[in-house]
């Protein structure tokens, strides 16, 4: 057990695929020197061949991410801050999520794209979405957004591992808690959610940063009586549909927490599969919190304003636990 | 800057096999032109009769390590990297014996085994999978080489300037071909295109080349020169080959368009230098005799026919085939 | 009232619009000659400077949208498939759909930007994606997908004359029918969702070219005993939650139709929107009818397979309307 | 191809205004620099100083009905087309009364009413958008341009070629100025750039000038040239100048880098050169006396003094003000 921050976590991760299998490469704008430490110490240890800056091109360098992973590489591409994918986004969309498929599966793309990503600190729209949902439509990507040190690393690893392209996106430099990693080789699969906190009134799926504040929001939730329980998906593809799915069994009640824009967020896809799944189950409207539908403007009064915190939690949970609320009030 | 020895000819079996290959191709799409014509095939045509000369220049030069990207307009450099002519139409019908299983189609032939990245429907899209390929091929250090096949109008895709930009300082074994037939679709090209494309890749300082397009010996000699030059590990190369295509844009064109955008005497002048006659001369004023023509011309023929019948013939495509394709099954 | 395709329509609505308006132009790919159709004739009529042909430049192209917007045209820019949106993505996502908000409002954007999109047309995956949810995620956009020649034209016409950033996605050359046209200034406001059929059982609410099909299932289930009302939002941005809502409180029962992939569909925003703001009123899981989460195949079996038809609208409905059927099938 | 007048100079009025101007923007962003130190903005800034004669000599030619676009270094450019420095900084304090409302902070200063389009927190960003301001100029045919600044490290965008063809085909009044500072974040210009970057341009055969770019008379020579090129309908001209920054890339480095990028002996060398040194030998040359400069560095200090005091003092931006300015309120 070792203990760690998110992007030492990271760090680590990268070294121990680069030293596992050689055709790992990495690339990206400044990642010698690394802007969030990330990528440090890269470049020194395994040279300038497999780890290199690049020209600020970011639509040729996920072509060539594409073009060299076809070619036998396992290309981790990192593009800095998730809004730059959208510069490169054409070789995302029409070319990586897409050549398998339309070659009857002649070509795998083992592509890491790596980025910070979300809200939250006074960087402004360009700097600052959450660009999930849109690789959650493209149909050929995987997409992870871990939340803790142990599980950003193990993703990591699993996605560098992989053959398919995933879009791995930390939300990194928002104030994440040390956390401890499990020794040896760690790696996390796909497509299993983990749950932070069990509860038996209220599941709560909280993305990437909303962890923090969804666990907040249980406390709080606790001290009134409602027993919240919180999940974090890890990978939104694959989703753990089954896995929220027996959660909101158990609880009856859903409130997913999204620090993407509301339309077409994950928590709406994740809501709608609820509401198709588990509609048996459930006693109470499924509650998106989430960003509305603008950019995320700059003063920290006005982000604020718009961005999900504990209390936006709370009050969803408010407004469809009355029953429960009320039983466990009686009973104390 | 390097020059083209001009005083470099292919020997006679070379050039025969250039003449073959160049004759594949036409009667190939003149059968698919006829197929579009009976609405036997599902989707569209972009036919490359007029600039076979272009790719089999080119392709002589490459073995199956080599990589090229192509284009929309793909069955040529497909059958000039030496694809296989039934399971090209196979995908074009739609079948599960197609190259890629009926996913692609005739925009998207690919053929990974023979280096053939495949053809494109993005234009434009070739420019970072051929430069992630130089980049992996200089990784590999074994002397393989990426060939980028454009038109004209792809030109004007920033990412040209990129991978130019890339490749330069990468030293990546990099050639760029642009097939200028004097037409982005409906758009003559002094309509769209700036200044001389060659001047963009001169801005790299990097060997530029303008050969006749139609002439296969010419396109031949300028490629080679290129294409050593990338092996040596020398760095890129730009090729403008000059050429005409004698269809239209897309065969579905005559159903669409309600005005002609080119004159009958710009085709008839074009007509009039069909790299075929061209190179049918070359045979000849090298000592290939008629006899050995016609036996050639007979093959192709033969082979046209049989192909085509047998492509025709085959299962339709097998619909459990896109769940199993959309991602590699082996996932780390 | 004149009888127009869908094609047409948009025609009108675009000659409508350019005399009306000096300030408005229009630019794209091969617009000259049209050739979908819709803006031909333009040239002609309003001249080089409000109608041009470009280069293939998709990226320059959405971000001059941008400035010539902010300095008070009316800009619409034809990006011919929905897929060549991906390459001009980064100014629509971060320029377009931000730069009001970030400049505090200083800027407006009078923008269209049109395309056909989605499949049936075995076109294969790189000209056939449904991009609305993306779209809708951004935050900063309308998005308008008509099904009719009269919606489109109101629609397209309402788009043009707004002060807001707008993608305009016909689902042209898919066997649109004709349909009636009222004369005059015809503009259809945003946010107005229009009912093709009433019903008591079930909503459909189908979106684009899903609107045919969903028709069709209606008319099979009311054979059955089930009564459908037919809902096309025609605007997902700004979308007719009320319109939506109001139905499934009447019906009980909701299945969304949606061309796009499931993951962060539409389909999947709006069975949240309805699983929160109309759970009360719900008697059944929520259904959507999407294409699964792949590239779209080339094949037409292949892609048939994977599009949404009426008869998956028909299987979804036999899911949750049993008890209707029984009540029904008793009173007959 | 039209060549500087070099014996153009500008007469000592105008000197004396651009070195003001120049002086302004030192003062004001050493300011900036000491906020950000003391933990008094929310967001980061990245300082022009050492920069100031490139944006101070081009802006000069220009009046508030000419747009220019500017980069996320943009402070400089902003005051250098006349933006309010109050204002301005209000905005990177977040509060009401900035520039931007608050919405946009130090990346994004904009002021719309002084043709001043932003400054843009995507490289590259506005190529598109000065492009599109230029032909909105061509089309109004008044005389106005557009001038789009960018670093040397944006010009490795495709963007930037593919403004070139289009503003050489349509002959757009677009004039881009390059301000090489030597760096790209952290990568050193040869080690992402490749060839000269005038030649990029000079591909397009339009006019290419190379010069002093901390020499403010050099500047404007060179622009006045190019702008009036632009505003008598002859198209668009490049120009490079060759400058540097003195501060780091982004004020907040010295919290995240841990280890220097650049020598000191570099930034030594460029400190002799500093652009305000020159300017005030060029006014000294020219007559004008110690005491009437002193008198302007008096001015500016109590300018600078000022307007921070007063920027600090005002309302925090209007969380209201996000929804409200999100989308035009007036939409047809
Ligand atoms: C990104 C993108 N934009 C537009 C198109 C539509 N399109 C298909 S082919 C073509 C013209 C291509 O011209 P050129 O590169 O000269 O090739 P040619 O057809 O002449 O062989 C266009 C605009 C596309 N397929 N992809
Ligand atoms: C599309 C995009 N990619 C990357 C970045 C990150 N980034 C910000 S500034 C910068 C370097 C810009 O260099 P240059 O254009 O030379 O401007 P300078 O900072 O030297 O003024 C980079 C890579 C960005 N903001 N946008
Ligand atoms: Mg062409
Ligand atoms: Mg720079």
């Amino acid at each position: 057990m070792v203990k760690r921050r998110l992007i030492p976590a990271i760090n680590d991760a990268l070294f121990e695929e680069m030293e596992r299998d050689d055709k790992v490469v990495l690339l990206g704008e400044d990642v010698e020197i690394s802007m969030f430490g990330d990528t440090k110490g890269l470049r020194e240890r395994f040279g300038p061949d497999r780890v290199r800056n690049t020209p600020i091109s970011e639509a040729i360098l996920t072509g060539m991410a594409v073009g060299a992973a076809s070619r036998g590489y396992r290309v981790i591409l990192h593009m800095m801050f998730g809004n730059f994918m959208y510069t490169g986004f054409d070789a995302i969309a029409n070319q990586l999520a897409k050549l398998r498929l339309m070659t009857g599966g002649q070509m795998a793309f083992p592509v890491t794209i790596m980025a910070g990503f979300g809200g939250g600190r006074s960087i402004a729209a360009q700097h600052s979405d959450a660009p999930y949902p849109l690789f959650m439509n493209l149909g050929g990507l995987q997409v992870v957004v871990p939340s803790s040190p142990a599980d950003a690393k193990g993703l990591l690893k699993t996605s560098i591992r992989g053959n398919n392209p995933t879009i791995f996106l930390e939300p990194g430099g928002r104030g994440g808690a040390m956390g401890e990693i499990p020794d040896g080789d760690h790696l996390v699969p796909m497509g299993q959610a983990r749950t932070f906190r069990e509860g038996t009134d209220l599941t709560i799926v909280a993305i990437g940063a909303m962890v923090k504040p969804a666990l907040k929001a249980a406390k709080q939730l606790a001290k009134q009586g409602v027993e919240a329980e919180v999940i974090d998906p890890l990978t939104l593809v694959p989703l753990d549909e089954a896995g929220v799915i027996r959660s909101v069994r158990k609880t009856g009640r859903l409130i997913v927490v999204d620090e993407a824009r509301d339309m077409c967020s994950a928590a709406s896809h994740i809501a709608a599969v609820v509401a198709d799944q588990a509609f048996d189950a459930l006693q109470a409207p499924v509650k998106r919190v989430t960003v509305p539908n603008v950019a995320l403007p700059y003063a920290p009064n006005l982000e604020q304003s718009v961005f999900p915190d504990a209390d936006d939690i709370v009050a969803a949970a408010h407004a469809i636990c009355p029953t429960e609320f009320a039983k466990k009030d009686q009973s104390l | 800057m390097s020059l083209v020895n001009e005083q470099a000819v292919p020997d006679p079996t070379t050039l025969m096999q250039m003449y073959e290959r160049m004759l594949l191709i036409r009667k190939s799409e003149e059968k698919l032109g006829e197929l579009f014509a009976a609405g036997e095939l599902p989707g569209g045509v972009h036919l490359y009769i007029g600039q076979e000369a272009s790719g089999v220049g080119v392709c002589t030069h490459l073995n199956d390590s080599d990589a090229i990207t192509s284009t929309h307009r793909g069955h040529g450099h497909y059958l000039a990297k030496g694809g296989e002519l039934r399971a090209m139409i196979a995908e074009i019908y739609g079948k599960a014996d197609g190259v890629c299983g009926g996913m692609g189609g005739s925009m998207h032939v690919a053929d990974v085994s023979k280096g053939i990245l495949g053809a494109n429907g993005i234009v434009g899209g070739g420019f970072g999978i051929a430069a992630g390929a130089a980049w992996a091929a200089r990784l590999d250090n074994e002397g393989a080489v990426a060939v980028c096949f454009i038109g004209d109008g792809a030109a004007n895709q920033g990412t040209f300037m990129e991978a130019l930009n890339i490749a330069t300082l990468w030293k990546l074994p990099l050639v760029i071909v642009c097939e200028n037939n004097g037409w982005s679709e409906y758009s003559a090209t002094e309509t769209v295109t700036a200044g001389e494309l060659g001047d963009r890749a001169r801005a790299f300082k990097i060997p530029v080349y303008d050969v006749d397009g139609n002439d296969v010996v010419a396109v031949w000699r300028a490629a080679g020169t290129a294409i050593s030059r990338a092996r040596s590990g020398d760095g890129p190369s730009f090729i403008e080959t000059r050429t005409y295509r004698l269809r239209g844009h897309t065969e579905a064109e005559v159903h669409f368009l309600s005005e002609d955008y080119r004159t009958e005497a710009e085709i008839a002048k074009w007509s009039k230098r069909d790299p075929l006659d061209f190179a049918r001369q070359q045979l000849r004023d090298a000592g290939v005799t008629d006899d050995t023509i016609a036996a050639a011309e007979d093959r192709v023929a033969e082979q046209v026919t049989r192909d085509a019948e047998a492509a025709a013939t085959g299962d339709a495509a097998d619909p459990g085939d896109v769940a199993r394709h959309m991602f590699h099954q082996e996932n780390c």
